[in-house]
């Protein structure tokens, strides 16, 4: 009986796994419990043509879009939100033709994402008539094939390079654990091809054996880990901590040096300038 | 009292689509939403569930959030109901009303959060639809809100049509419609406006039999709200101006 | 603000819920977590044309057989496990044309149900090529619109009427807590019109607001609640008990006397004898 | 040693398909393949991934259950993979081995697991397929057994194709069979019996290039399943003959 090992490496080496020109499935929603320790760590190795995949993303979407690394998304709703309004740096990008956005609804992204997770080329999805939507993504009806002459929009396959998933706790061994809602971080493990996580903590993984109910995704679907204190900053992590609005309302303001001050002053940067 | 705010006017008014034992979603970017059904919670005498997209049922949030996402409002929650669900829910005809958020608004009720101009060519590129091309359709019934009444806003034509749909009413600062046969409806208006006034600041043309001026707030409605925003933080951010 | 009424109701007035002819999704699998006390009060009270809807039914679809309330059936495999081989009521059943079998692969059951807690005609699903099922039961094949050339077979929607979850825990609102593995019992919640449960037990509400995530079903979608001590019973209520082996094999005796024999040694039969 | 009991020859057979760092499934009503698993956990010096119907992912039983889809195979895990996951894992290719029942199989290693005779008029209703028809043609190979080496199990004919596909392994009481080429081929035979004997008592022809008899039990494969069956309960109810 071999024993397992570790799957906790550092945020740079984390970082290091995701080429240019990957797409990744970010966790969480707008400013809550997304990994965006790592989406900063992308921007300082220089990584570019990256895609965002991710229903409602905002924080995370607008620095790659600002920094450049960003080439395409699929979206539901983009914003900052926490009256912040619109993500300037992505809404110009998209105005400029920077970026090639595909637009969805939260669901109908669920839905491609599912089909990878199911294994299937499709997915049918609910509502969407009379929306342009599916005319824009050439999307198409399919007529239920056992007669009741219902038509539904059938969504292509989704398969993201990586999901990328903010943890509260992680064992050594790779299990994952959120408390509160998981987003769409659930489906998203289960149609990447790989799994990263950005983790608040490590846990026991005896505590890990007293409550397997409360794991969200099991070991052996994850690659790597990396534990960062305060890897979701500068959003939330609950109940480990709110959104940082200082620091978001000091990201907003527009200026040459505001980027470079403000990854220099996120958590994992700090902790580095430290070691 | 003072002159009902717009504020006030569009929280109240969106609080009191909600219905005894029926299953209610707000959802993101929906701080008037979160603070109706918060506001229903408290000022009416009948039980409904609450549920919002941070995962939250019927929860005990220990304050109100600036982010209508934030973990807050799964505070004192007994389950968690997650993004898939509450979206399954409202596919398969579950979801009794939901909020809904819109930049444009026509009159069949249909609504543009997509872009201002052309998508490929976009003047100003919007946040998009999140929920709304599935749940508008979907849902029973869908209300939606904004914070400006104008014919910018309340359009003969949608620059782009993000969803189309069950759409059961629309609050604005002065105004509130409801669907009726296909097409938006005036309800009532605010009764510091006029039926006129509405008219000339909307893009669309519509019928208005029966239309009244909005009953003014209950004093539990009032005092829900009072509660909610003490400081009147929320009112200072949400900046809702009647003209 | 109104306050929340009980859920919880005596099982004599749960099982009268359910109306003759009613389709069933039985939650657990096997002889492990099944809502039985349940099954055996529809018996008590006579009830008819039953339809059972679950992957894996056993103890429960072969005593409906047994006392003849059961008229029809899909399903992915039936078994009595645990050593004891096949359910020889059920079989006697199919094999004399008693019930009408709708013969499922675990997962096109699933799809089924899927496709009704979506809001779709129909669910793709991966598989079954070459299988004699799909000609049995008329399944259809679908070609991916989106050109891969790829095809999948498409189910069509199951609706039960009821499903019926043996719950752990319950709170008095009607929150629903399982431990171990779910089953199938979260699609189950998700695809029927209403949601009935039988629970080991009722855990104070307080427990539901400290792990939250750890709720299966919301108390929202449950429509009422019967507290029955052993309500798995023979069957196993992991981490409470376990299979009562020597009650099986009483069960699985030939002869007049046998059911009724059983019927009356339940802990639901005893618990109403001592009321 | 005794002569190999089919019972052993069965299981050890069955653990050496798992593979260095893979993930391998075991189902219900399957409790030589769960024997399988548990002995390759405990005999090979390799890690791999167990995963089972009672939703254990690499558990530590507190023993062996009679059911094989028991909760106490679960004790022990640091998560549980519920049914809708394992079958989801399978269908989008991730799944590497997993045991599936049959009644019949044939040249082309497809199953029979629904009925005798016409499904319409059976004979013998059998339990029904479970997850074969859509794990075997998706998992990365499959593996079934039977515990009766005969041309009634082994057939050349199915009363029903209840499931096709990537049928990688089959397992008797006295042989090996592995998928070449898309059909069946002996692998090795049981030392006591012969290649003589496996065609006589097997329905369907097969090749048997490079076929020898079957490697005996290692040190460590008959202790690990000493062990798990320490009071040979196991065996006793398998009540699996050579002939």
């Amino acid at each position: 009986m071999a024993s397992h090992s570790s799957k906790i490496i550092p945020l740079t080496e984390l970082a290091a796994l995701v080429a240019d020109g990957s797409s990744l499935a970010l966790g969480g929603s707008f400013l809550h419990r997304g990994p965006f320790a790592l989406v900063r760590e992308l921007i300082r190795q220089g990584r570019k043509d990256l895609e965002v995949v991710k229903q409602s993303p905002g924080y995370d979407i607008d620095i790659l879009c600002r920094a450049g690394a960003l080439a395409r998304a699929r979206a539901g709703i983009v914003a900052m939100e926490g009256n912040f309004g619109l993500a300037p740096w992505y809404r110009k990008a998209v105005e400029r033709g920077e970026i090639r956005l595909e637009e969805h609804a939260c669901a109908t992204l669920t839905a491609g994402l599912r089909a990878s997770a199911f294994g299937v080329p499709f997915m049918p999805c609910g509502g969407i008539h009379g929306s342009d939507l599916p005319g824009l993504n050439g999307w198409k009806q399919i007529e239920d094939p056992y007669g009741t002459g219902e038509s539904v929009y059938a969504i292509p396959k989704i398969t993201p390079d990586f999901a990328v998933i903010m943890a509260n706790e992680v064992s050594e061994e790779g299990d994952v654990r959120v408390y509160g809602t998981s987003h769409w971080d659930r489906i998203m493990s289960r149609s990447a091809k790989r799994v990263l996580v950005v983790a608040e903590k490590l846990a026991p993984s005896t505590s890990f054996r007293e409550q397997p109910e409360l794991t969200m995704i099991p070991h052996f679907l994850v690659e790597a880990i990396s534990v960062v204190e305060n890897g979701a900053w500068p959003g939330s992590c609950w109940p480990h901590y709110e959104v940082d609005y200082p620091a978001v309302e000091a990201y907003m303001k527009d200026g040459p040096a505001v980027l470079k001050q403000h990854l220099d002053s996120a958590p994992e940067a700090r902790e580095a300038a430290h070691a | 009292m003072r002159e009902w705010s717009g504020f006030s006017y569009i929280v109240t008014n969106l609080a009191r689509f909600v219905r005894p034992r029926e299953i209610t979603f707000s959802g993101v970017n929906s701080a008037l939403p979160m603070l109706a059904c918060l506001v229903a919670k408290q000022a009416y005498d009948f039980d409904f569930t609450y549920i919002n997209v941070a995962g939250g049922v019927d929860p005990r949030p220990s304050k109100v959030p600036i982010s209508s996402s934030d973990p807050v409002l799964a505070e004192g929650s007994r389950s968690i109901f997650s993004n898939e669900d509450f979206y399954d829910l409202c596919t398969r005809g579950q979801m009794d009303l939901c909020y809904l958020g819109a930049a444009q608004v026509d009159g069949l009720g249909r609504t543009n959060v997509s872009v201002i101009g052309d998508w490929h060519a976009p003047k100003v590129r919007l946040p998009g639809g999140g929920g709304g091309a599935v749940m508008l359709p979907t849902a029973k019934r869908a209300v939606t809100w904004r914070t400006e009444h104008s014919i910018r806003t309340l359009v003969e034509t949608l620059d782009f049509i993000t969803a189309s749909g069950g759409m059961h009413g629309v609050v604005t600062p002065i105004a509130v419609f409801m669907k009726r046969e296909g097409r938006l409806v005036l309800s009532s208006w605010h009764p510091a406006a006029s039926l006129d006034e509405v008219r000339a600041r909307t893009g669309f043309a519509f019928e208005a039999d029966g239309a009244e001026p909005t009953a003014p707030p209950t004093e539990a409605e009032a005092a829900a709200l009072s509660k909610l925003d003490a400081d009147g933080d929320f009112e200072r951010d949400a900046a809702i101006k009647l003209r």
